[in-house]
């Protein structure tokens, strides 16, 4: 097979099985479609693995483009739907379909009792479709096209409980949110388009250098070009990838079930921010401010989430914000300048993180859909593996390992590349400084909550004896008073659970993903750290980063003053220690400082009231504008002044008019004398002039 | 030259005066009699101007049969004239105003004709030229470049005629009319029934 | 070829002679002589559709002028000229393709006075095929104007409560702008001494004259359009007419602006449309905005759906007098789009209005849980509303958008808001019908979309993703056209 | 000029006299009126509209009597309407007992009045058949005995029309005294540096007088009274020809005596032009009655014929003769569907009678509904087509403002014939209507026939006829 | 002091207005309207006359001929249709003739 096929295949196999699965899953039942979707993701991700290996490896060119049917074809706006190999889109391919297979299977077991199954696997199916058609874009067109088709699969995977209203309200924010993005984006892809005359990347590229000095009018001011574009693309990441102002979808969007938040808003689709930004550093490169702005917005969501995280009882909302802090840390290794180190960590994060979201799966599935932690403890007796595993992602988040050995869990490889990186190019600019010490201040936070999230819920008195119900009206309060915008009073997750009673191990389907996510988890940094941020880099990526010849940056690791270097392992062990003392050796304590709702405690646990501003100046604001449109502008102001008001008047001209009509003859005679008299004045006045 | 202007001023006075006096008067009956006054001044202006054959026709024509049309209607509406002139002066003001006006433009305009217009050099009223009497000379173009219309106008004056008719005629049902014509067209067998009686029976007519 | 046009133009009045003979001789009751007009309706609208292809499948891609011309004198220096190009045989297409649409959809929601009925909306294709075809300014007023009977009757016969009103407004809103339209095409037939468009096109008019022939045109297609603020009449007669009537005129009526604007402002007053684009530029983000905004308040589905046309007729104008390729292209096919999408949204209201007689939004809620192909249906055209890459809303709203950036950046921003509002009302939208528990007992035994119905969306779903992931289906047919439009708008403003 | 040569060219008129007064005779020694008396009068009528399109052209008695190609189309229209005229009031008032034969003779008198108007040269012939179409217009409609509203609507009409006469009278006077002659072609020859200040207050003063024979505002006070009030057929018969006679009269007195003095009088006709569209326009909103909303429809319709008028030339005339054409034969079935119609035997003449029509009366609904739109000037009717020849012709003389009022003017018109549509259209019937007479529904189908589609192509003819027909009526 | 044609068409102007007048100011009797038309027509004459004879043209008298001829029918059909209207009212009030309006 050539790879052209092979990466052909490979892209359109998800899709296949959507078509089958969401189309005929009524007709062929559910477990069939479900082995269609899955077999064919196992087989997309047999082939990611072979191209990833092959290109980097193998015989295979550095990159080439399989270009399929044209697109749009509007003058010089020339889109072809193709699909685009190099190194950064085969590490994509490979993360998005073995998190994605893993998941499919996973699912299996997660959602065993759901009646739309064949619903969810074709959504699932559609979004790896989506992402994979993301990843392999040549032109702006396509990327477009796939970052608006993974907002749909997660607006339809979050909704998917669709009698939900949460869940439905929080698709529709999760969209709305990502358009705001997209809208940016959009203007970005049209100033690169006026701007170099081509939205294909392979036409682009080459030309930056050349219109770095070029001035660009926009909104009625002079901007540098590359800076402009490069600004307005980074919008479009923000919304995706859940940046600081734009990062309030995220942690709703986990009313979606588990493996799509793993899936999802975890390894993949929030991602593609990332991706794109280091797809794009030959324009990034060029623009220093846009890498300012880049460097400064991810270090303070990095700093944001974590603090946030540190409040939340929502097991996946912790894990959420993790993910957004992430995130962060991955936007500040790229607007330092360390792509790869970004990408690495992005590879990493998709491990533990899909881990981390899967194993909080398994704790959801096992005590019934719960998940706020208060209500769990202690259940590291009862899932010991499921335990084994998340425990394994949380030393991997929090980056443990021994700087000086290159010994380590995944996270610590990609973190500290980039806490260092940011150190690095921090000697010479205080952006990237402040984003070193963020870094550092958000991984200790990191290690806070993390270790709370597993001491909550595993160790400490078992609090999940409650009867089903009791716990449910419980976590509509809580979610209630988390959500003021959302009115919604019935919480219907009444799926049905063929099983009752005590909390149990999930079954097999979601145990092989958890063990082999963990594998990832463990080992993913120490094997690729060579390749995508050490010495062995240039090789690798042949190409499809850009750095400008003067960034050195991960070159200069070897010269990192001690302290730098060991830096993050000791914020990540204060972290675990103040944990370990909160919730371990004072349990309760986390309660009776909630209790009290201090100022500092309202203030993350509502998320820096984010949602409750947005609230106030977006929902109500355009709710008010609206009413204010419509019933003043459209019906009193347009319609009064226009066609209601116009016809009014006419009418009582009308009617007057008809009222001068007396019936009586001299008046008739006096309306002709008048007239008459009238014509000849007229005549005299406009004719002896 | 003096006495024609004493004529005038009379007759015009005369003139004003009866018109006006035709639309003030409280009883038809002498609102007709001043129009007919109002008229018989007309004409003697007429006369002034040399122009008798008009003069003749508007007496003969105006008061000899148009007058005595409206006094014959007036006698033959009872109206109760008393009523009808109630509550006439309200829209005086008013319409003497746009009278005011309306006069005021047309005696500029008819200044204007004369001072302007084709007569406007023309020294005093003259007979026409070649031709003896005024008569004479209307009935000369009369008949001949204008004999189209006079049939014209006697077609008018059928119109009238038809109209008057039409209008005013009235059959009223239950009233028995002559028929001329059926009746000298009755023929003896037409008029006459001969039956045989059966005693005792008596006939049905 | 020549005379097809007239053929494909007056075809829909051989089914109309078709209907009335068979009423006026035929035997038989009121429901036999309906069904039969349905069939023969039916029958016609597909054979002008058949007619349709062949004009599209035969016209030559490459050639910048009109093509199937037929061209006869009339009176008064008028002629019956006929013709097509690029940007307007796909419009003759869109029509013949929605009609057969509209009256299967028609097939049982119309119970009374069908065969009125089914006459109207023949009447109704063949003038707006008419419009799109015709050469001669006189011709097109005759067909662009005569539109307002037959969709006068439809709403004001089969219309919803309100539907005197709208109908009303309707008819004296679209009839004041074209008027005044009326009063420009005598100026430019005394001026020019011809009123054949192609020659008009070639006839430069003095700057201050285009000035106000351009005005007195932008208030019929304005209103046509509609553009704000002369948009008030669309949500109402939208909502009060029947179906299908909603259909034809989002789908296809509001077209006619936008194909105004191409076809007379754009060409035959350059200097005024190059004036003047500031103006269409600021009514065209108010209109995105504000409507959107109002789309979102709205307690009516119709009304929602009628606002949102609204919207993103505001895309299509803002991409015309962009005045470059990307923003005419762009425009076009946001019109071919929005007419294949608006109407699939309103047949879709008008699924369940046939079954429960209700538009309020608020009595809707968990439809899915009935009628999940109905869900899924409404979804596909709810993400092409919202603009979603892969549907065909998606090709149009970013075309006109990049269309406009080339021309102006503000209107672009702005516009680009309309992009995000877009979402949130269509998606509000079918959250509160579609999701949700079912509560309202009346909905309890709602039934899913029968056979016929899936038989209409059908052909609509296919359109909407062939043309979002294939666009050049269209763009390879309007490329010479709009191309040399464009052309000649450059060479005469000097941009 | 000798006699033969003036009767021929008087030979449609002199048919016209003989056959009125040989009917005359006949109806007054006849029992009844008869099938074959009707026929007899519109075969008198018809043959003077043939003589007339056959006839020589020329001038006769002086210059009073010109026929030309304009006075020709004027006639053959005026003659033929007046002969349909004939069998819808015969029979209309045949079913009210009331059929006289007074009837068919006064509207051969008045078409004979108005065929003279169109060839009148002279101030006198003006006045003349002025006053013979308006005397036998005013006995018409008073005609219907049986109703108190016809009487009013006599009386109405014939006090304003005797006070316009005046008006024009003294015009004319005040015309005759300035120029010294009452011919048009000497009166011409001194205007042509303009009129002056008494020729045109003259002029102003006839203006006036027509403009009440053609009920343009604002003279138009007695025409929906009269409208009203007056039996329908003869409605339908003067609101048709004696507008057609009076505007081709207005048309020759303007350009072929005062073509020189045309910036002055065009202002005064766009004046009265605006004021009748707003009043027509405006008036009508508030109507019931559909003789009294036609009424003002008709003002209106005057407004912009006048407009055709006021762009002056030959394209203006021809503009103003192809509007009036369209105008009779829309009017002339609107009023026929009028006639047509009756409930219980009463006359349907509200917009309450007319509820449910289409449903009652498809056909006649259909035919409403044309004449309706027709007025609106929607396309593709016949109204649109006059529409576009005076709007044309005023955009051609620089009036596009005047035009583009006017037009505004319409849009005001059509919420009236809209609310006719809606309630023929939209509204239940109140109840069965009776069958409609014979002569009244072929009327009336004809003439929407004519409105659309058959206009379509009868313009192709009727273009020609009225450019010759202006071109000869613009000559000075 | 020499009597000109502005002195007889004063004279018509003046008689014209009282004409116009009469029609208005009385509202109440149909027969005064009438005769005030009458009044108009003498106006016109005049006028006509006077011309006439200041143009030294006899058209004018006969135009004058013309008007007192029509005149006198206009009279009998006036007159005519108030006789039938005065038999529907009883009375020939001008107030009265209001059944139509608006």
């Amino acid at each position: 097979m050539s790879p052209q096929l092979i990466v052909t295949v490979l892209v359109f196999a998800p899709l296949l099985g959507a078509l089958v699965a969401g189309l005929f899953g009524k007709k062929i039942g559910d477990i069939p479609a479900m082995a269609v979707t899955t077999g064919l993701l196992f087989v997309a991700c047999a082939l990611a693995w072979l191209t990833f290996t092959s290109l980097i490896w193998g015989a295979w060119p550095g990159h080439f483009t399989v270009a399929l049917a044209p697109f749009i074809d509007v003058g010089a706006f020339q889109s072809a739907w193709s699909i685009r190999i190099d190194t950064l889109s085969a590490v994509m391919l490979v993360v998005v379909t073995s998190v994605s297979a893993l998941v499919h299977l996973y699912s299996w077991g997660y959602m065993a009792d759901d009646p739309g199954r064949a619903r969810f696997f074709a959504y699932l199916s559609l979004f790896t479709f989506a992402m994979l058609a993301l990843v392999t874009a040549a032109d702006f067109m396509q990327l477009f096209f796939g970052w608006e088709g993974v907002g749909l699969a997660s607006y339809l995977l979050i909704g998917f409980w669709h009698h939900k209203d949460t869940a439905n309200a929080a698709s529709i924010k999760a969209f709305v949110v990502n358009r705001v993005g997209d809208a940016g984006f959009a203007l970005g892809i049209m100033t690169v388009f006026w701007a170099f005359g081509t939205i294909r990347f392979a036409e682009i590229f080459p030309q930056v250098a050349s219109h770095v000095h070029v001035a660009w009018s926009f909104a009625g001011h002079d901007f540098k070009l590359v800076d402009l574009a490069c600004c307005l693309l980074f919008i479009g990441a923000m919304g995706k990838s859940a940046q600081f102002f734009l990062h309030t979808w995220l942690p709703d969007a986990m009313e979606g079930p588990t493996p799509v938040s793993a899936l999802i808003h975890a390894a993949t689709m929030v991602t593609a921010g990332v991706y794109m930004v280091c797809l794009l550093s030959p324009l990034f490169e060029y623009a220093p401010v846009a890498k300012e702005v880049v460097t400064i917005v991810g270090a303070v969501t990095a700093l944001f989430a974590a603090t946030v995280g540190l409040a939340q009882n929502d097991i996946k909302r912790v894990v959420a914000y993790s993910t957004c802090s992430q995130l962060g840390y991955m936007f500040f290794a790229a607007g330092v300048g360390a792509y790869p180190a970004a990408m690495f960590h992005l590879f990493t994060h998709a491990f533990f993180k899909a881990l981390l979201f899967l194993g909080a799966g398994a704790v959801i599935h096992a005590v019934h859909h719960e998940q706020d932690m208060r209500k769990m403890g202690g259940l590291w007796k009862v899932l010991p593996l499921t335990y084994a595993v998340m425990l394994i992602g949380t030393i991997s988040i929090t980056g443990v390992g021994l700087p000086g050995l290159d010994l380590g869990f995944s996270g610590f490889f990609s973190k500290d590349a980039i806490i260092n990186a940011a150190y690095v190019a921090g000697r010479t600019d205080g952006i990237s400084n402040f984003a070193f010490i963020a870094g550092l201040i958000a991984a200790g936070l990191t290690s806070f909550y993390s270790w709370r999230l597993i001491f909550m819920t595993f160790h400490g008195r078992a609090k999940w004896d409650h009867s089903h119900a009791a716990a449910h009206d419980d976590h509509v309060h809580d979610d209630a008073h988390a959500h003021a915008a959302d009115d919604h009073a019935a919480h219907g997750d009444d799926h049905g659970h063929g099983h009752g009673g005590t909390p149990h191990e999930a079954p097999w389907p979601m145990r092989g993903p958890l063990l082999l996510l963990a594998l990832g988890a463990i080992a993913a940094g120490g094997v690729f750290a060579e390749v995508f941020v050490g010495p062995e880099r240039l090789a690798f990526w042949r190409g499809a980063i850009f750095t400008l010849a003067g960034n050195h940056i991960l070159d200069s690791f070897e010269h990192l003053p001690p302290a730098v270097v060991w830096a993050p392992l000791t914020v990540t062990a204060l972290g675990f220690a103040v944990a370990w003392y909160v919730y371990v050796l004072r349990e309760g304590m986390g309660a009776r400082i909630a209790a009290r709702k201090g100022i500092l405690w309202s203030f993350l646990y509502n998320k820096w009231y984010f949602d409750e501003l947005y609230d106030v100046i977006f929902v109500r604001g355009a709710k008010i504008l609206g009413d204010l449109f419509w019933k003043v502008g459209d019906k009193a102001l347009i319609d009064g002044l226009g066609p209601d008001g116009v016809s009014q008047v006419s009418m009582v001209v009308g009617k007057a008019t008809a009222r001068a009509q007396t019936g009586y003859v001299y008046h008739y005679a006096f309306v002709m004398l008048l007239g008459i008299a009238g014509l000849l004045s007229f005549a005299l006045w406009a004719f002896t002039r | 030259m003096v006495l024609q202007a004493i004529a005038f001023y009379l007759l015009a006075a005369t003139t004003v005066g009866a018109a006006l006096a035709v639309i003030s008067a409280r009883n038809p009956v002498h609102s007709v009699l001043f129009l007919i006054a109002a008229f018989f001044s007309a004409a003697g202006l007429f006369v002034m101007m040399g122009a008798e054959f008009l003069a003749m026709l508007l007496v003969v024509v105006y008061v000899g049969a148009v007058a005595v049309l409206f006094l014959f209607v007036v006698m033959m509406l009872d109206v109760d004239f008393a009523a009808l002139r109630a509550g006439s002066v309200r829209y005086l003001p008013i319409g003497a105003a746009v009278a005011g006006l309306l006069t005021v433009e047309m005696v500029l305009v008819a200044t204007s004709v004369a001072t302007n217009g084709a007569a406007a050099h023309s020294e005093g009223p003259l007979a026409p030229v070649g031709s003896s009497t005024n008569a004479e000379a209307i009935g000369r173009v009369l008949y001949t470049d204008y004999v189209y219309f006079f049939q014209a106008a006697g077609l008018v004056l059928l119109v009238a005629m038809i109209g008057a008719i039409v209008l005013t005629l009235k059959h009223r049902e239950g009233v028995k009319r002559q028929d001329v014509s059926a009746q000298t067209a009755r023929t003896p067998k037409s008029g006459m029934r001969i039956v045989t009686i059966k005693s005792g029976e008596g006939i049905d007519l | 070829m020549t005379g097809i046009l007239s053929l494909t133009t007056f075809a829909p009045l051989l089914g109309v002679a078709a209907i009335l003979m068979l009423r006026v001789f035929g035997k038989g009751d009121e429901a036999r002589a309906s069904n039969a007009a349905r069939w023969i309706a039916l029958a016609t609208t597909l054979a002008t559709l058949a007619l349709s292809v062949l004009i599209v499948a035969s016209f030559d891609r490459g050639q910048t002028g009109f093509q199937f011309t037929e061209d006869s004198p009339w009176f008064s220096g008028l002629h019956y000229h006929m013709g097509v190009d690029g940007i307007s045989v796909l419009f003759v297409l869109l029509t013949a393709f929605l009609m057969p649409i509209c009256i299967v959809a028609s097939w049982k929601s119309i119970e009374t006075r069908v065969i009125e009925y089914m006459i109207a909306f023949l009447v109704l294709e063949s003038l707006v095929i008419g419009v799109f075809c015709a050469l001669d300014l006189l011709v097109f007023y005759m067909f662009f104007e005569g539109q307002l009977i037959p969709m006068f009757l439809i709403i004001g016969i089969w219309g919803g409560k309100n539907r005197v009103y709208a109908a009303f407004k309707f008819f004296l809103y679209t009839l004041l702008g074209s008027v005044l339209m009326l009063a420009a095409i005598l100026y430019m037939i005394s001026v020019a001494h011809t009123s054949d468009i192609v020659a008009l096109t070639n006839y430069h008019f003095e700057a201050g004259t285009q000035t106000w022939l351009w005005l007195a045109f932008f208030a019929s297609f304005a209103v046509k359009m509609p553009m704000w603020p002369v948009h008030t009449w669309l949500p109402d007669a939208h909502v009060e007419a029947p179906t299908a009537g909603s259909v034809i005129l989002a789908g296809i009526l509001l077209k006619m602006g936008g194909y105004g604007f191409m076809r007379f402002s754009l060409p035959m007053f350059p200097l005024a449309s190059a004036q003047f684009s500031p103006l269409i530029f600021a009514l065209s983000v108010i209109a995105i905005v504000y409507t959107s905004l109002v789309a979102f308040r709205q307690t009516d589905m119709k009304k929602l759906i009628a606002y949102s046309s609204v919207a993103h007729m505001g895309f299509v104008t803002l991409g015309i007098f962009s005045g470059n390729l990307q923003g005419e292209q762009g425009a076009l096919f946001q019109m071919l789009s929005h007419g294949v999408i608006s109407g699939a949204l309103f047949l879709c209201v008008g699924v369940v209005y046939d079954r429960i007689h209700t538009r309020e939004i608020a009595f809707y809620g968990g439809v899915v849980n009935r009628m999940p192909i109905y869900a899924a249906v409404f979804m596909l055209f709810t993400m092409g509303n919202v603009g979603l890459p892969g549907t065909s809303g998606f090709v149009g709203e970013i075309l006109t958008l990049t269309g406009t950036y080339g021309a102006s950046t503000w209107p672009a921003i702005i516009a680009s808001s309309g992009v995000i509002l877009s979402a949130v009302y269509a998606l509000s939208l079918y959250r509160r019908v579609v999701f949700g528990q079912l509560t309202n007992p009346a909905l309890a035994t709602i039934a899913d979309m029968d056979s016929r119905e899936i038989l209409i969306f059908v052909p609509l779903i296919i359109a909407t993703l062939v043309l979002g992931f294939q666009p050049g289906l269209v763009f390879q047919v309007t490329n010479a056209s709009t191309a040399h439009l464009v052309d000649a708008f450059r060479a005469a403003t000097g941009r | 000029m000798t006699f033969q040569n003036a009767a021929a060219l008087a030979g449609p008129e002199l048919i016209l006299i003989i056959s009125a007064l040989s009917l005359l005779v006949w109806g007054a020694f006849q029992k009844s009126t008869s099938v074959l008396f009707t026929v007899a009068s519109m075969a008198a009528l018809v043959a003077a509209a043939v003589v007339s399109a056959m006839g020589p052209f020329g001038r006769a008695f002086s210059g009073g009597l010109i026929v030309d190609a304009g006075s020709v189309f004027g006639k053959v229209v005026i003659y033929l309407a007046s002969a349909v005229a004939i069998p819808l009031g015969e029979r209309w008032f045949a079913r009210r007992n009331m059929a006289r034969f007074e009837y068919p003779v006064l509207v051969m008198l008045a078409a004979l009045g108005m065929g003279m108007m169109v060839s009148a040269g002279d101030l006198i012939s003006l006045y003349v058949s002025i006053e013979l179409q308006s005397l036998a217009l005013y006995i018409l409609a008073a005609f219907h005995k049986g109703d108190e509203k016809s009487a009013e609507a006599g009386l109405k009409y014939f006090v304003l029309g005797a006070l316009s006469s005046g008006i024009l009278l003294y015009g004319a006077s005040l015309i005759y005294g300035f120029a010294g002659s009452t011919r048009f072609e000497v009166i011409a020859a001194a205007m042509t540096h303009g009129a002056g200040l008494g020729a045109l207050f003259g002029l102003v003063f006839v203006i006036a007088g027509l403009a009440f024979k053609v009920s343009a505002a604002p003279f138009h006070m007695w025409t929906p009274d009269v409208y009203e009030g007056a039996p329908t057929p003869v409605v339908g018969f003067f609101a048709g020809a004696p507008k057609l006679a009076a505007m081709v009269l207005l048309a020759r007195i303007l350009t072929q005596s005062f073509g020189g003095a045309i910036d002055q009088w065009r202002q005064v006709l766009i004046v009265m032009a605006l004021i009748s569209v707003a009043v027509g326009a405006f008036a009508g909103l508030a109507q019931n009655n559909l003789k009294r909303l036609w009424a003002y429809s008709s003002i209106a319709g005057i407004g912009y014929a006048l407009i055709g008028l006021a762009a002056g030339g030959q394209a203006g005339i021809q503009s103003m003769l192809v509007y009036m054409v369209l105008y009779v034969i829309d009017v002339t079935g609107f009023f026929a569907c009028l006639a047509a119609l009756s409930r219980d035997g009463k006359p349907m003449e509200t917009m309450a009678d007319f509820a449910g029509l289409a449903r009652e009366r498809p056909a006649l609904g259909v035919a409403m509904t044309v004449f309706a739109l027709s007025a609106l000037g929607l396309p593709p009717m016949s109204g649109l087509w006059g529409k576009y020849y005076v709007f044309k012709a005023a955009a051609g003389a620089g009036l596009i403002p005047v035009a583009a009022i006017a037009l505004v003017g319409s849009v005001v018109a059509a919420f009236y014939y809209l609310r006719l549509i809606k309630v023929m259209w939209l509204d239940p019937s109140p109840g069965a209507t009776d069958a409609p007479p014979l002569e009244a529904t072929v009327v009336t189908y004809a003439a929407a026939l004519f409105a659309f589609p058959a206009v379509l192509g009868a313009l192709i003819a009727l273009d020609p006829l009225a450019q010759t027909a202006a071109a000869a009526l613009a000559l000075r | 002091m020499i009597i000109g044609l502005a002195h007889y068409l004063t004279v018509a102007a003046i008689l014209f207005t009282i004409g116009v007048l009469g029609i208005f100011v009385n509202r109440r009797n149909v027969i005064v309207i009438l005769m005030s038309i009458e009044l108009i027509l003498l106006a016109v004459n005049i006028n006509l006359v006077s011309f006439s004879v200041f143009l030294h043209d006899v058209v004018g008298q006969i135009y004058a001929m013309f008007v007192l001829t029509v005149a006198a029918a206009e009279a009998a059909v006036g007159l005519a249709i108030l006789v039938t209207f005065f038999r529907w009212r009883g009375g020939i009030e001008v107030d009265d003739a209001s059944v139509m309006r608006g």
